[in-house]
């Protein structure tokens, strides 16, 4: 299990092939990948800032509590922080089990929890200026799924 | 002197990131601060602001050393 | 949109890195990776058999059903025919969109389709001989989810 | 002559994978497929067995031409 923060941009697919390398029994692997938006020219920079140390801790967290709902062989989330350029990856969460439906849903509710707990503000750098931003209301809707 | 850290608009509107404080207790440190800063005093005792002491969320008063570390932290934005 | 049938082995992490390439406006990639399982030995090599032109025909038809069902920017689906060694990827779907929802949920979506009912016929290779294989209670159930 | 194609265990029965054969109707297909070899013609009959012709399911019989492509399709596995 893996949860890390980086301030370099990085690449989906490389964290894929290597999170698959060598499973011979896992059957099944679920991917989720956010992408920073350029919303038509609306925003221009992401700005992600988190609590090294606690921000990993807390995910943890969330990693301990999907490992304990579903029969995970393994989940990796790895998470920007600092500026963020449209069409740039901001998140990307790796779930692998058994069978698809373990991956898929743990895969869904750990996007569901990092989206609306996890310990990240982020601020919006748009031609109108900067905004910091909060989850909406569809992110509490869709971590209340969970509950 | 406790270490001092704040996050997302909190960072903003005091216009510092990080400072040094010499308070033996949250109660103190939050006076302090808000004696200097009466915006930012109100920020910080704001609905939803978490405070982390040694990156342990605590509820109340708390004493501090001065090795803790304390972080105000706003409502989280998700990542 | 592609829908691709392949008799060698491909890498998940390379098709993830060309699907999310230059999306600016994206917001979401949800991927599924099968991976064919050793079974702590019992199945030596996996035999996947299409009809060309008419399985692909047959996979378009659901593709298009996860369009119209979802609002999304671009689908992938890769899949293997052919003779399979434990731990090679046999499939791999990714979604795109706005939202991770629907990213989600067409992926899901997808596999379970593809699971069930897509024009494959499978063979286990295995240390006790080989039997052809049809889609299990839970593959079945799975899609009706759908329905 | 159409092409006869089949798949799955229809093809390890048969001990074929491709024919050509020449008949003008599925229907006369069937029969002389049957008449050769009786249990490929019963498993070609039975549960779950589609039908394409030129790669489009067909139920019933259907007029044949010398280019037409048959395949005879067993219960599918899924991907």
């Amino acid at each position: 299990m893996s949860v890390r923060l980086t301030e370099a941009p990085f690449d989906p697919g490389a964290e894929l092939t290597a999170f698959t390398a060598g499973r011979t029994e896992t059957g099944a692997v679920a991917t989720f990948t956010g992408i920073a938006r350029a919303e038509a020219g609306a925003t221009a920079i992401l700005e992600l800032e988190a609590y090294p140390g606690f921000t990993e801790a807390e995910i943890g967290k969330i990693a301990q509590q999907a490992r304990a709902r579903w029969d995970l062989h393994d989940l990796m989330i790895l998470h920007r922080v600092g500026q963020i350029a449209p069409g740039e990856p901001i998140v990307f969460v790796a779930t692998a089990a058994s069978h698809r439906r373990a991956a898929f849903e743990a895969c869904d509710f750990l996007m569901d929890y990092l989206k609306s707990r996890a310990p990240f503000w982020k601020k919006e750098h748009g031609p109108d200026g900067r905004r910091w931003i909060e989850p909406t209301a569809q992110d509490h809707a869709d971590r209340d799924r969970w509950d | 002197m406790a270490r001092v850290l704040l996050f997302g608009p909190l960072r903003d509107l005091a216009g510092w990131r990080e400072r040094e404080v010499a308070a033996t207790s949250l109660a103190e440190l939050r006076s302090l601060l808000a004696a200097e800063d009466a915006d930012l005093g109100a920020a910080l005792g704001g609905k939803g602001v978490q405070i982390a002491v040694d990156q342990a969320i605590v509820r109340g008063d708390a004493p501090l050393t001065t090795r803790s570390e304390v972080a105000f932290l706003p409502p989280m934005s998700g990542g």
